[in-house]
């Protein structure tokens, strides 16, 4: 660090004191701080998990460990492709990366409607609330902020993505940032129809919350319709246009977005473990 | 911020060069296989104790995969490294206090 | 986000690129939108001191009424209701808006020149984090003009303990803003943090190394550390309590097989940290201003560092001890016990240092020195009646009572707060370019010194006299009507100090002697530059060859202008000083935040109540506007303009332009 | 310059007169000697054991840092004094070595700091395990077995937004209305048999509270569903002041309580008294001409106003002994108005008075309230002039006050009358 700091050209220089660039350091600074939120969460759900309360709801009567499982597996191959966005991004390979970041967002919505599925699965086939025990108390707390964590990194995602068509001469629609508004609105349009497209499909597949097996006629077809057409629109905002401002310069934006999925990823692994997994002994 | 690739330092930026696709996803499958070992593994007929360890050894294997491929860590410098354990372990001492505090019988709350 | 980076690879446009009028940026703008759009580490560091001395005022204005009340047995100034409204206040607003705010204030002014930066990190961020903490401040004093029935200020001690904080026992709105106004303040004060973090670590000049640094740099990176790694605990806890409060949960609610005791766990976790928070950056204060009056280097800079960032790591592993009286258990309330009495190991050394300091030196009694060395007196007292607690028996009858609050206020006044006393005296020629006139500054430190010790040192007999604190009123038979009226005196004595303190500074700022650079023949690099600081800090960002860098340039010269004259060059050709812009969408968001925030304290548990649809329209509304803010200064992204200062080759009147 | 001269003089002059001035008022005071800390919840000047073991430890580390204070403080104060620059020509002289630290001194001065604290950590470490020696916490059987032996004595302390519950598990009391029996309850004022280690076992039904007698024990907090314990013992009889130590609402400075030690065959007697149910006060005697009790109407008391006679205060414990005779002067008729109104006015829906009919829970039992010093968790001294204090308006008494609270529910008024029969009849509860 020492000889570095001397040797370097400080004017303009875009490498600091460190060589390690400002937005990644300020990544890990915050991911290590973030560390402590889930520590005091977990401590918390665990501490309450030692002390039940007479008569609170039995985990195992509640949880689901195939979806679960399927959900963690989703998150972990979420983060292969965050990865490979990032190496995509870091050789300059700009529709690869888009690809990458596409797939990613994907997944996560995925683990998203998987988490939404069984909230709603527990609080209405269980009855397990917020509210009404202790462990519901404390697991939708903790797994909910998880899930918060999830939808902000897939927000985050989103914005890159359309950041990434940034027309290089700054012209373009309703202005740079009028149309990136519009696009970024039928990303997550499709993303959320598509959501609630294949939970209502769940539904009515079992059957339950108002719907029955005969009952797949109207809503979801509606659903349907409106995810398609939001499809429609990104492919027509995605379509090629000129040169981007966007390419291995930007490799560090990535990087450090990538960073706060891993990390997602990361506390998934352990509350996998010590939320799910432990409670199956 | 920002950096360039071609204004890192060398050392940075060697790496950068050959992908790592394959080694990305090789690490992914390892982390899917070892999650399946964790879900098959509560169900053996082994002591708890064992599980127990096995299950958190296990975990600790994952998120260490994670950091220290996915997340860049061991081909950066050392200093990421050591920034985010300080968060780490300062965290994994507090929720060990906090567990054997609540554990401890003087703390136990009262009998329902 | 970083200012000084992108440029050099940016293409070199003549003119700006083509921008909407959304994103359109100000240069160099005056008035109350320069404030308001400001990203200068100089304006945030000073608008931060200005806030929090207002703060410190009202926080001192509430401790007057306290004392007040409490001056002779059964009095009846304030109602029950009114005074513990005002302690907690008092504790909330000192701790959180006074003393923290005012540390921020010279880690943004003074951090970024003594590491020879041009500005923090992320100059965006440093002016989010300003107003965050702004809106925090507002949430909390917002109850004061509010009814007091349904709304009204906080009152359940600043420490919040469970259940008392629960719907059941405090209806009230006022607990919800103290949880919002707290967790607004935390995420103001994480977001600093991480920027001091990373500016310390990736900003300084070619030359500063890590041993390098000076001490106030590194108690700051200490402090930062902390600082993203405790609050994170008690955002925690008041999610968790905000979540009881308003959606049902059952985290402290007892019916549903909630432990209220875990409150304070989490809460002290974050909260020991916290009184190392305050204290250090006194600490760093302390460690600049004796070397400079002595003339003479840190005695034994790196075990200073080391026992600084070891208080820090220590800090962590010792939060029980304010809970000795939960019945924790004799092995737990043990470990905790030695624990806290190791802590006085690091901080000793710090002591020893300072008087090495001084130890040979040739000692200028000037104002700053004074304010120092009277803290090295009280914080002594201060550190050792925490020891006493540390042992826990003994604080059986120590906790709660009177004696607590003796040990606290010396450590947050003799501490803390006399340390950036003697800060600003220290740095207010470089800040404003005028100097406070000894004669009055040193009447202000003994007013202060006297009052302060007359007002806490009788509370060491009457905490052991057996009085408790956060008492509203107390009987005249017990032996504590002498202490108590004294300790009133005393607090207008120092009221008055203070008075005084105040006073002079605004009259210096208005009329105060003016004087040249680096009055106080100083050490460090921020006494390099001309005073009031330029915009740019430096005209060329030096190069470090020891550590008391400026002391070192000062007695190489030849040596330092011909590599300064080399680096001017440079810098010219590469287009002259970069300089961040301007930006409006961190005030933006912060203000989404404050009306969201807004929305949520006024939220009820009641969920079919009839005012809720509205409410939840504020807080919706404040979310879209700090959803807005964030975007668009994502997208505005982290340009600047390059600028030469005036004296160089090029035409004076191109002081700024575009590219 | 000359401005300044004279206003330092002024300045000067202004503070000597303020301290003259000051401490005359100070020596008038009362308590003008308040290092001497001899005050009725003094830690220092302890009557037990426990707190004994925790104000010895305390003087151990006053002693230790006392002398690191001295011993650092002189050093700094030589350093300050000798190293000064005493004129412009000091000042502007070179500047000194420019030295940076030796190394065996930081060593040095380590070892001692962790000697210090090695001997302030070995008698801490001591009174932790003493404290923690509560009789019989590991098993229930051993503390039977003390308890026989009377080595033990026990009793469940429950704190309440703003008074205290003192419960005796091992005394059974008649309850008349269910004919059956139930521990021994009181409220506000604890009677312990002094000489004998007591366990208390602390609970509390709303908020946090602390449970703190300075002179007998270091405090422990009652904490929501958290089973705590303190154990101490008086070494002899006597009277002590105790006050709850965690903030815990409203009225938290004036949830007081007093502890009254008795020695065995004084402490024997209370209990027999205590365990009967309420006293009823025949009418018919009243022939035989006992003097009508006099209540002048209530005076307006400030806010705050102390309720103790001066009288009361110098002896309490002699006045405690006085308590548990009846009235002198009582007046039957009035108290059987009172008996009447306390049913027709519902507070037997919050009190429980054994034998009377009254089984109400959330509130002091007031079944021998006549018999206590204080009413109200010591805050007022128990007599017809705070009794009517309290009943009249005990929100103005206590802030926030649950009773309060009741009176606004059920909307009980009270006029004078009512006021003075009530009164007499608690305080014929003896
Ligand atoms: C600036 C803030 C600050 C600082 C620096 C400290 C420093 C210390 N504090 Fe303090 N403390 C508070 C702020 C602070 N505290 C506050 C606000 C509370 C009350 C919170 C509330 O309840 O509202 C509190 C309460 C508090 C308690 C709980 C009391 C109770 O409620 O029962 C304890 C218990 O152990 C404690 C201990 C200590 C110790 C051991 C130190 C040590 O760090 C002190 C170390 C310093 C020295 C010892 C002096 C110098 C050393 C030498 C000269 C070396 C040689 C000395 C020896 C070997 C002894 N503090
Ligand atoms: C850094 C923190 C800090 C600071 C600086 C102070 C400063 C002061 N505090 Fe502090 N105090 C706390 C932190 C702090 N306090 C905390 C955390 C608590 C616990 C809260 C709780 O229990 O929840 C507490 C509690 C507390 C109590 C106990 C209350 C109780 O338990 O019932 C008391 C009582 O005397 C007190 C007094 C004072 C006084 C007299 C000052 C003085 O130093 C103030 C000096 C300042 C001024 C006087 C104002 C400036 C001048 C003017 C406004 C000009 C006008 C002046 C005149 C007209 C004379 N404080
Ligand atoms: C809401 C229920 C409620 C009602 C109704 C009520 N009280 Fe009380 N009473 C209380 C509570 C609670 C206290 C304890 C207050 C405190 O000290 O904080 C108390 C205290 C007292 C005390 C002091 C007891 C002690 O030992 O300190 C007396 C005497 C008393 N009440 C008498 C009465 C009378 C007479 C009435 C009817 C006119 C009455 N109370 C009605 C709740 C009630
Ligand atoms: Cu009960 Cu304070
Ligand atoms: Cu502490």
């Amino acid at each position: 660090m020492t000889s570095h700091a001397a040797t370097i050209d400080h004017h303009h220089d875009p490498s600091t004191a460190t060589g390690i660039p400002n937005k990644k350091l300020l990544m890990w600074a915050f991911l290590a701080s973030d560390c402590m939120f889930f520590g005091a969460l977990i401590s918390t759900h665990l501490i309450y998990r030692l002390h039940p309360p007479s008569g609170s709801i039995r985990p195992l009567d509640v949880f689901d460990i195939q979806l679960t499982s399927f959900s963690t597996f989703i998150l972990l191959m979420s983060s292969l492709m965050m990865a490979l966005a990032v190496n995509a991004i870091q050789k300059g390979n700009v529709r690869s990366c888009r690809w990458s970041l596409l797939t990613t967002m994907f997944f996560g919505t995925i683990f998203l409607g998987c988490q939404v599925f069984e909230f709603n699965n527990f609080v209405l086939e269980h009855h397990m609330t917020i509210s009404n025990s202790l462990l519901g108390t404390t697991f939708f707390t903790l797994t909910g902020t998880h899930g918060c964590h999830v939808a902000i990194g897939v927000l985050w995602l989103g914005l890159m993505y359309v950041r990434s068509f940034k027309r290089a001469d700054g012209v373009g629609g309703a202005g740079p940032w009028g149309a990136n508004l519009l696009h970024l609105a039928a990303l997550f349009g499709t993303l959320l129809l598509a959501m609630k497209f294949v939970i209502e499909l769940v539904w009515s597949l079992h059957g339950f919350n108002g719907y029955s097996l005969t009952g797949f006629a109207g809503r979801e077809f509606l659903t349907l319709g409106g995810t398609l057409v939001a499809i429609g629109a990104c492919f027509w905002f995605a379509r090629p246009a000129g040169a981007v401002d966007f390419n291995e310069r930007h490799a560090i934006d990535v990087e450090s977005m990538g960073l706060y999925w891993h990390f997602v990823d990361i506390v998934w692994i352990v509350i996998f473990t010590a939320v799910y997994l432990l409670e199956y002994l | 911020m920002t950096a360039p690739a071609a204004t890192l330092p060398a050392s940075d930026h060697g790496h950068h060069d050959e992908s790592k696709f394959p080694l990305y996803v090789e690490i992914a499958m390892l982390l899917a296989v070892i999650t399946g070992v964790e879900i098959i593994g509560v169900y053996l007929p082994f002591a708890k104790w064992m599980i127990v360890t096995a299950l958190v050894t296990l975990s600790a294997v994952k998120f260490m995969f994670v950091i220290f491929y996915f997340m860049h860590l061991r081909w950066d410098k050392p200093f990421c490294t050591i920034l985010f354990f300080i968060g780490l372990v300062l965290t994994g001492g507090t929720m060990w206090a906090l567990l054997q505090l609540f554990g401890a019988t003087a703390s136990l709350p009262l009998p329902t | 986000m970083d200012a000084t980076a992108k440029s050099d690879f940016l293409p070199q446009e003549e003119h700006a690129p083509a921008k909407t009028f959304v994103l359109w940026r100000p240069i160099a703008p005056t008035g109350l939108m320069g404030w308001l759009t400001t990203v200068d580490h100089k304006k945030i560091g000073f608008l931060y001191g200005l806030f929090a001395l207002f703060f410190f005022i009202v926080g001192g204005f509430e401790a007057l009424l306290i004392r007040t009340q409490l001056m002779v047995p059964n009095n009846t100034v304030l109602t029950a209701q009114q005074f513990n409204t005002m302690f907690t206040m008092h504790g909330t607003t000192m701790i959180f808006l006074a003393v923290m705010p005012l540390g921020a204030a010279f880690f943004n002014f003074i951090m970024p020149l003594q590491i020879g930066a041009r500005d923090v990190a992320f100059p965006r961020l440093n002016a989010f984090s300003l107003w965050t903490f702004c809106a925090g401040a507002i949430i909390l004093n917002i109850g004061w003009f509010l009814p007091v029935d349904r709304f009204g200020a906080p009152d359940a001690s600043w420490v919040g303990y469970a259940p008392l904080t629960s719907k059941t026992f405090n209806p009230a709105h006022a607990t919800d803003f103290w949880i919002m106004g707290l967790q607004l303040l935390g995420v103001a004060s994480i977001a600093a943090a991480l920027n001091f973090i990373v500016t310390i670590i990736n900003m300084r000049a070619p030359g500063m190394t890590m041993m390098r640094l000076p001490v106030f740099v590194w108690m700051t990176l200490v402090t930062s550390f902390l600082i993203i790694l405790s609050f994170p605990a008690i955002t925690i806890a008041l999610v968790e309590l905000m979540m009881d409060r308003n959606f049902g949960t059952n985290f402290f609610e007892v019916s549903g097989g909630g432990m209220p005791i875990l409150w304070q766990h989490l809460f002290w976790v974050f909260g020991h940290p916290e009184v190392y928070i305050l204290i250090l950056p006194a600490m760093g204060i302390v460690s600049e201003i004796l070397p400079c009056f002595s003339r003479k280097p840190l005695y034994g800079y790196p075990i200073v560092v080391f026992s600084g960032a070891c208080i820090g790591f220590l800090g962590f592993a010792v939060w029980s001890h304010h809970m000795f009286t939960t019945g924790m258990g004799a092995v737990a309330t043990a470990a905790f016990s030695l624990a806290t009495m190791c802590i006085a190991v690091p901080t000793g050394v710090k002591i020893f240092n300072w008087i090495g300091t001084l130890w040979g030196g040739h000692l200028q009694m000037r104002t700053p020195m004074m304010f120092a060395l009277g803290f090295i007196w009280m914080f002594m007292i201060g550190g050792f009646s925490g020891v006493m607690h540390s042992a826990a028996p003994a604080d059986a009858q120590q906790q709660d009572s009177y004696f607590v609050v003796a040990h606290f206020h010396y450590v947050l006044i003799g501490g803390s707060i006399f340390a950036l006393l003697a800060g600003i005296h220290y740095w207010f020629p470089l800040i404003f370019g005028r100097m406070v006139s000894e004669f009055w500054g040193k009447l202000s430190f003994w007013v202060i010194f006297v009052g302060f010790n007359v007002t806490f040192f009788p509370m060491h007999f009457l905490g052991l006299n057996g009085m408790p604190r956060r008492n509203f009123t107390y009987d005249p038979n017990m032996g504590w009507n002498t202490a108590n009226f004294v300790s009133t005196i005393g607090a207008y004595i120092l009221g008055l100090g203070i008075l005084i303190y105040f006073i002079v500074m605004v009259y210096t700022y208005l009329k105060g002697e003016r004087v040249g650079p680096d009055v106080w023949d100083g050490r460090t690099l921020e006494w390099s530059i001309p005073n009031p600081p330029p915009e740019y800090n430096f005209r060329v960002i030096p190069t470090v060859h020891a550590r008391d860098a400026w002391w070192y340039e000062k007695h190489h010269q030849e040596e330092i202008a011909q590599e300064k004259a080399e680096h001017a060059k440079a810098e010219d050709t590469h287009g002259g000083i970069h300089m961040p812009f301007s930006s409006i969408y961190p005030f933006v968001a912060s203000c989404g935040i404050l009306i969201a925030a807004i929305g949520v304290s006024a939220l009820d548990a009641d969920w079919v109540h009839p005012g809720i649809h509205w409410k939840l329209g504020v807080t919706l509304t404040g979310g879209v506007i700090m959803f807005a803010g964030i975007y668009l200064w994502a997208l505005e992204g982290a340009e600047g303009y390059h600028l030469h200062p005036p004296g160089d080759d090029h035409t004076p009147d191109a002081t700024a332009k575009k590219h | 310059m000359r401005l300044t001269t004279l206003l330092t003089k002024l300045f000067c002059l202004n503070v000597s007169a303020f301290l003259i001035l000051g401490g005359g008022s100070l020596l008038r005071a009362s308590d003008a000697n308040f290092f001497v800390m001899d005050g009725r919840q003094t830690t220092i000047f302890t009557e037990g054991p426990v707190a004994r073991s925790q104000t010895d430890l305390f003087f151990v580390t006053c002693w230790v840092t006392l002398v690191i204070f001295i011993l650092v403080g002189a050093v700094l104060a030589y350093a300050t004094v000798k190293f000064k620059a005493r004129n412009a020509a000091d000042e502007h002289a070179e500047p000194p070595p420019q030295s940076h630290g030796n190394p065996l001194v930081e060593i040095g001065l380590i070892a001692g700091s962790v000697l210090a604290l090695v001997i302030i950590a070995i008698p801490t470490l001591k009174a932790i395990w003493f404290t923690y020696d509560v009789p019989g916490v590991e098993t229930r059987a051993q503390f039977e077995e003390m308890l026989q032996k009377g080595e033990a004595y026990e009793v469940n302390a429950t704190g309440y937004q703003w008074w205290w519950r003192f419960e005796y598990p091992g005394e059974l009391a008649t309850v008349p209305e269910s004919g059956g029996k139930a521990p021994l309850a009181t409220a506000n004022e604890l009677i312990i048999p002094a000489g004998r280690p007591v366990r208390f076992n602390l609970r509390t039904t709303d908020v946090i509270h602390s449970f703190w007698i300075p002179k007998l024990a270091g405090k422990v907090d009652m904490i929501p569903n958290r089973a705590n314990f303190l154990w101490l013992k008086a070494d002899h009889p006597g009277y002590y002041w105790g006050q709850c130590a965690e903030y815990c609402g409203d009225s938290h400075a004036v949830m007081r309580f007093r502890i009254v030690a008795l020695g065995p065959k004084d402490f024997n007697d209370w209990l027999d008294s205590q365990l009967q149910p309420a006293r009823n006060v025949p009418v018919k005697t009243a022939a035989t001409g006992g003097a009508k009790a006099q209540f002048a109407s209530l005076r307006a008391f400030r806010q705050n106003e102390s309720g103790f006679s001066s009288r009361f205060d110098v002896a309490p414990l002699e006045a405690w002994k006085e308590k548990q005779f009846p009235e002198k002067n009582e007046d039957p008729e009035l108290i059987a108005k009172g008996k009447a109104l306390f049913t027709a006015k519902t507070c037997v829906g919050c009190h429980t008075v054994r034998g009377h009919g009254a089984q109400g829970v959330t509130a002091p039992e007031l079944t021998h309230v006549g018999a206590r010093t204080t009413i109200a968790a010591g805050l007022l001294e128990n007599n017809h002039e705070q009794l009517q204090r309290w009943i009249h308006n005990p929100g103005a008494a206590k802030p926030g006050n649950k009773m309060a609270k009741g009176y606004l529910d059920n909307k009980i008024t009270l006029t004078d009358a009512d006021e003075a029969a009530l009164v007499a009849y608690i305080e014929s509860l003896k």
